[in-house]
């Protein structure tokens, strides 16, 4: 037994910095290109739902194919894609950027994301009760005021769990970025894992990534609650108000 | 190139349907066990029983939170110590497998069930009231309720999520290359390793996945389309 | 008879591969055939992503790596290992344009240099290079020798033979091998051995004895000289 | 001599946290009586309604189907519970419940929906089930929309799809909750001449209504809720034509 | 001397697919009109009225508010479009539409969702919005709930504050549909009082309605749809006194 705390003693020791250092990548990673990710949505959303096929196809395609395939194919195609092809970046003036893994990880993530999330806010946008849209059209709203002032605020508020979902998955997923020579925190521990061979690693991790999930939700069930302060004392007869059918949202490798 | 991917010992075409086979049986088997899982937890969400309810959201919590690569360590490895162990208490020194196959689709089902719990969960809410008070109504007792009621009705409601999770379920299923199983995306690492093309095998393998997806989707549009039956649309 | 069951990861060429044809094939994979054959043991060979090799052989899932896995300190906590059956050395592979003639820290100074993660290359780098080089840890030797013909890193430290193997090959033109083979016993160990459960002190000692004795009866050359044409024993 | 007695409710009471909702309700319905209960919003009609056939659990008082009563015990806590569940499903198969929002199985054909409760509940053969749901839907004349689903009909269609799988129970008494609340003048012209049809043939109904005028011609007696007790009730020329509360005055004086 | 025309539609076509549902429907409204427009279900009341304002696009017909004829114009694809979409936006804010849903934004207070549209299409200061919109719900009578969110008002709150989020924007005329369909008889009375009130003030309004005591009483004029035809119209006194159409005859004596 004392034994046994002391090998854990020195896991920690050993590997704990490490794993610290592999949470803060991760949260910088996944702030940066949600961020991104979340900027370039709405456009995307938005396109997606266009009437123009020139805007509306391409738009699917994107969501398309980044939602079909693996983040860790995606990531694999960008970096290791752009190595071979060398030349024609350097000739391009592109080089700089795609040199740099952190830049392309940032790019796969963020593309990455951008698809999912704008899947999410297409599902909110639909989600807007078509009456609240016509009482706006109704007092002579219309574009981008309509957008601005009705619509996104509601969509936002009916995607919000669907997004909260969608962050604790990118916190997950950042872990592929290893795979480019970005160690997040299972990188860092699948790193410690292959030297110690120990599954309590792994147990390190976990808790770690409980803390960063747990926090996360409490921060986002705040946030909920002042986006919705009308569902503050909900009526007890009303059904549930969550969203039910977006509320999870696909997971990538 | 065309050789590298034909069908045969020189090539890897038979190899990439193998894995792309083997990733379809694991997701299949870990669908249809997750969404026992997923209704399991979910039930205990609503039975208004206090453990239950604290049980399942623990569950919840612990899948969501925990990497899905741990999930399936503990199961493959852990169980097979854990029994291991166990039988040596008694005596027993033989050898166990755990089979990887079914440790792997129980732990991907593990993962399955405790999101679309919430799916699930949040699907039988929206089932209207009134739908259920009905039943009451001409005095259907519970479990009749369930069946004739219920159960039909969530699919609505549960489709477009379980759709989506579907979709992660079959990436999900490359993490079971760890545990020895030669699924679509180690095959293709193996490929890539042995003949130096990294960009042929990934890209045919994302091509793979697409089309697995675009399948899927349609399949499942076409169930929603099903289960919207006699529903009108704005 | 016993059935000893061995597990190789399948994606180490020469050494270990899995093929097309879905045989495994490789120096190690035909080490083993050997040294069941010296113990009349029936063998069966499995091939075991890297991630799940050392768990996989604790949970008894088989009983025996062979696997090119190196001997380190690090990893005779957790579990034993046979006597070498061959050692290489380690060496840079640098890019042509990269200017690097001397590869001591110093010499690599502000330089970016990559080494496969989770060997002992990229322990060497990390005690050795930090702070003075930029490391770089790959999943796999042929990311790190992509990126080294891409000019993403300046230098690769890996193992001689699967590095020559790759300068040989088509895209080895943009690099060369530079300074001096690494030998250091400290990081470098003792080669490479079986892996093996710590509680099978007999199995050790039939396969150091089977060690032994392909290299007394010449099969070790046999295989040696089929794939690589000087000893790396 | 009085027809048997169907329905009896003694002193009903039930309250929602602090919200005192009924306080204390009698009613005895004979065979073919039509009870209209009236009465403003938020005065308690539809919760007494729910009450007689448990959908809500009342905190005191008595309901006698047929002479049956429903057996009610306490929990630990001091709630009141119904004693016997089978029961409970036994005596609501013998009530039939027409809701305001009518409730019909959205995933099930119109006949579907009849048919339901007769196979699962009753035990009815299918065959038998069906010949008589068509026969129903005939009488309230909607056969030719048996094979629809719920929401492709009008409002007054779904609110007789929803007798008709009423009545096929055979329920001793029938329970409305505002058959016509959200229907077109017309809707309702149609939906009260089925609910006139059924008083004739000598069903036994409970009506919440704002039809001030069906309550008036149809009905053998009215009640006129006020805040969870009964301020009014007696034959509608009474209720209507002299009532004695200052309060139901004021009530049906709104009333354009 | 007559009062200026506030509204004037000519000969509004409007189809549905193989539906038609408004065949040529016409209406003059002069400056404090009240309009009833009835008719059965599916009769296209709604629909009327949701062509005034464009919220669905007529396939032909003009629509003059104000004297300002609404410009359309035809895509190449034979569609009937507006030519301006900024004439329909301004257009819009001079008709404020009661929708029968009150359709209030959830996610703003009572007193949010009434500025809005001051502010942001009319470009009002906001200390003058709230102003305004604080004697407005004084008048309706919910000062006390401005700074609700909708989902805890009472039917009848909910109602007054749409009617008073529609006045904030000092529409030139009024669009009512169903204002009073889902409530019961006492908020019906409430919500009545209140549009009697604006009718007092001289407003025009346009009502969709199935209260026909509101219809005979308030109304300067009312219009029974039958079809998507105007099948009879005058003033009160005739269409409910002496009908000339026998549809509507028949229509009326249906309602008890
Ligand atoms: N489940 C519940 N929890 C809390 N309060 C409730 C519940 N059900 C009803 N109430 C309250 O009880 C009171 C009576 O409600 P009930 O539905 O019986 O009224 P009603 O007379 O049917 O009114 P209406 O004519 O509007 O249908 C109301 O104040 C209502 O808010
Ligand atoms: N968007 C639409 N697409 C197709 N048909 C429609 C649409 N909107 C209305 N209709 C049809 O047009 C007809 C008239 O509808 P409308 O809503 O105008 O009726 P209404 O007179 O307002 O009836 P109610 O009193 O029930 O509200 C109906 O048959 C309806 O089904
Ligand atoms: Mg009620
Ligand atoms: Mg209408």
């Amino acid at each position: 037994m004392e034994d046994y705390l002391a090998m854990l003693a020195d896991l920690a020791v050993r590997y704990g910095p490490r794993l610290l250092g592999g949470v803060v990548v991760t949260l910088q990673l996944v702030g940066i290109s949600l961020a991104l990710g979340g900027m370039m949505s709405v456009p995307l959303a938005l396109a997606r739902l266009s009437r123009n096929p020139v805007l509306r196809l391409p738009a699917f395609a994107y969501v398309f194919f980044f939602r079909g395939t693996p983040l860790l194919a995606q990531i694999y195609l960008i970096y290791y894609g752009s190595g071979q092809f060398r030349a024609a970046f350097e000739q391009a003036g592109l080089w700089w950027f795609f040199r740099d893994a952190w830049y392309c990880a940032l790019l796969a993530f963020t593309l990455n994301t951008g698809a999912y999330t704008a899947e999410i806010v297409r599902g909110g946008i639909q989600g807007v009760p078509l009456g609240d849209i016509e009482a706006a059209r109704a007092c002579g709203m219309s574009g981008f005021t309509l957008y601005r002032r009705i619509i996104l605020p509601t969509a936002y508020r009916i995607a919000l769990p669907a997004y909260g979902n969608e962050i604790i998955l990118m916190v997950k997923s950042s872990s592929i970025a290893s795979i480019i020579t970005i160690f997040d925190l299972m990188g860092e521990t699948k790193l410690a894992f292959s030297r110690s061979f120990r599954l309590e690693v792994y147990l390190m991790a976990a808790a770690l990534y409980l803390v960063i999930t747990l926090s996360f939700e409490w921060v986002w069930a705040r946030l909920e609650r002042w986006l919705n302060p009308q569902r503050e004392a909900p009526d007890l007869k009303a059904p549930d108000l969550q969203p039910p059918a977006a509320l999870v949202e696909p997971q990538r490798q | 190139m065309w050789e590298l991917l034909s069908f045969g010992d020189k090539g890897w075409g038979d190899d990439l349907a193998l894995g792309a086979i083997l990733t379809l049986q694991l997701a299949f088997a870990s669908l249809g066990l997750g969404l026992v899982f997923g209704l399991a937890t979910a039930g205990m969400k609503l039975s208004g029983n206090r453990v239950l309810l604290g049980l399942a959201n623990g569950f919840t919590t612990a899948i969501r939170g925990i990497p899905d690569l741990l999930t399936l360590f503990l199961i493959y490895f852990g169980s097979q110590f854990a029994i291991q162990t166990l039988l040596s208490l008694f005596g027993y020194e033989g050898q166990v497998e755990v089979n990887g196959f079914w440790a792997g689709v129980l732990a991907l089902s593990l993962v399955f069930g405790g999101y679309s719990s919430e799916v699930f969960r949040g699907a039988f809410l929206a089932i209207p009231k009134g739908q259920i008070e009905a039943a009451k109504a001409v005095g259907m007792p519970p479990a009749l309720i369930f069946r004739r009621v219920l159960l039909p009705q969530v699919w609505r409601y549960a489709l477009p999520g379980l759709g989506n999770l579907w979709l992660s379920l079959i990436k999900d299923t490359s993490l079971i290359s760890v545990i020895a199983l030669d699924e679509l995306l180690r095959k293709t690492f193996i490929a890539v390793g042995i003949t130096k093309e990294p960009f042929l095998f990934y890209g045919i393998a994302c091509l793979i996945y697409l089309a697995i997806t675009t399948v899927s989707t349609g399949v499942i549009m076409r169930l929603e389309a099903w289960s919207e039956r006699g529903v009108r649309r704005a | 008879e016993t059935t000893i069951r061995i597990a190789t990861e399948g994606a180490y060429p020469p050494f270990n591969q899995k093929n097309a044809d879905g045989t495994l094939s490789g120096f190690d994979v035909d080490i083993a055939n050997a040294l069941c054959e010296k113990m009349k043991a029936k063998c069966t060979i499995v091939a075991q992503d890297w991630d799940g090799i050392i768990p996989g052989l604790l949970a008894k899932k088989y009983d025996a790596i062979v696997a090119s896995m190196s001997i380190t300190e690090e990893r005779k906590k957790t579990i034993d290992f046979s006597d070498k059956y061959y050692n290489t050395p380690a060496r840079f592979a640098v890019g042509k344009t990269s200017g690097i003639t001397d590869v001591s820290p110093e010499g690599m100074k502000g330089k970016t240099i990559g080494a496969q993660s989770s060997t002992i290359h990229a322990n060497y780098l990390e005690a050795k290079y930090k702070g003075t080089a930029t490391i770089k840890l790959y999943a796999t030797i042929d990311e790190a020798n992509a990126d080294l013909a891409a000019g993403r890193i300046d230098a690769h430290l890996a193992d001689s033979i699967v590095e020559l193997a790759f300068l040989d090959g088509k895209d080895g033109g943009c690099c060369a091998f530079a300074g001096p083979d690494f030998k250091d016993p400290a990081f470098f160990g003792d080669g490479v051995g079986v892996g093996l459960r710590k509680e099978d002190g007999k199995l050790k000692a039939e396969i150091n004895a089977a060690i032994k004795a392909i290299l007394a009866d010449g099969t070790y050359k046999k295989l040696n000289d089929k794939y690589f044409p000087f000893s790396i024993y | 001599m009085a027809a048997e007695v169907a329905l009896e409710v003694e002193n009903i009471h039930k309250r929602f946290g602090a919200l005192d909702v009924l306080k204390g309700i009698s009613l005895t319905a004979r065979q073919g009586d039509v009870i209209s209960l009236i009465g403003a919003s938020g005065s308690g009609k539809s919760t007494f309604l729910r009450c007689i056939n448990l959908l809500e659990t009342p905190d005191s008082g008595d309901v006698r189907v047929q002479g049956e009563l429903i057996a009610m015990k306490k929990t630990r806590s001091g709630e009141n519970v119904p004693a016997d569940r089978r029961q409970v499903d036994r005596i609501r198969s013998r009530l039939g419940m027409v809701f305001q929002g009518f409730n019909l199985w959205s995933h099930k054909t119109v006949l579907e929906n009849v048919i339901e409760a007769p196979i699962h509940v009753l035990g009815v053969a299918r065959a038998e089930a069906v010949d008589r749901a068509e026969a129903l839907l005939a009488k309230v004349g909607i056969a030719d929309k048996r094979h629809v689903y719920p929401g492709h009909l009008s409002g007054g269609q779904q609110q007789r799809a929803a007798i008709a799988r009423a009545l096929a129970m055979e329920p001793a008494v029938m329970l409305f909750d505002e058959p016509t609340s959200a229907l077109d003048p017309e809707l309702v012209g149609e939906v009260l001449k089925v609910m006139r049809d059924l008083a004739e043939e000598g069903r036994t109904m409970l009506v919440v209504t704002h039809e001030m005028g069906f309550a008036r011609e149809v009905s053998s007696h009215v009640m006129y809720l006020h805040q969870g007790r009964v301020e009014e009730e007696g034959p509608p020329s009474q209720v209507f034509g002299n009532p004695s509360s200052e309060r139901c005055r004021q009530f049906l004086a709104k009333l354009l």
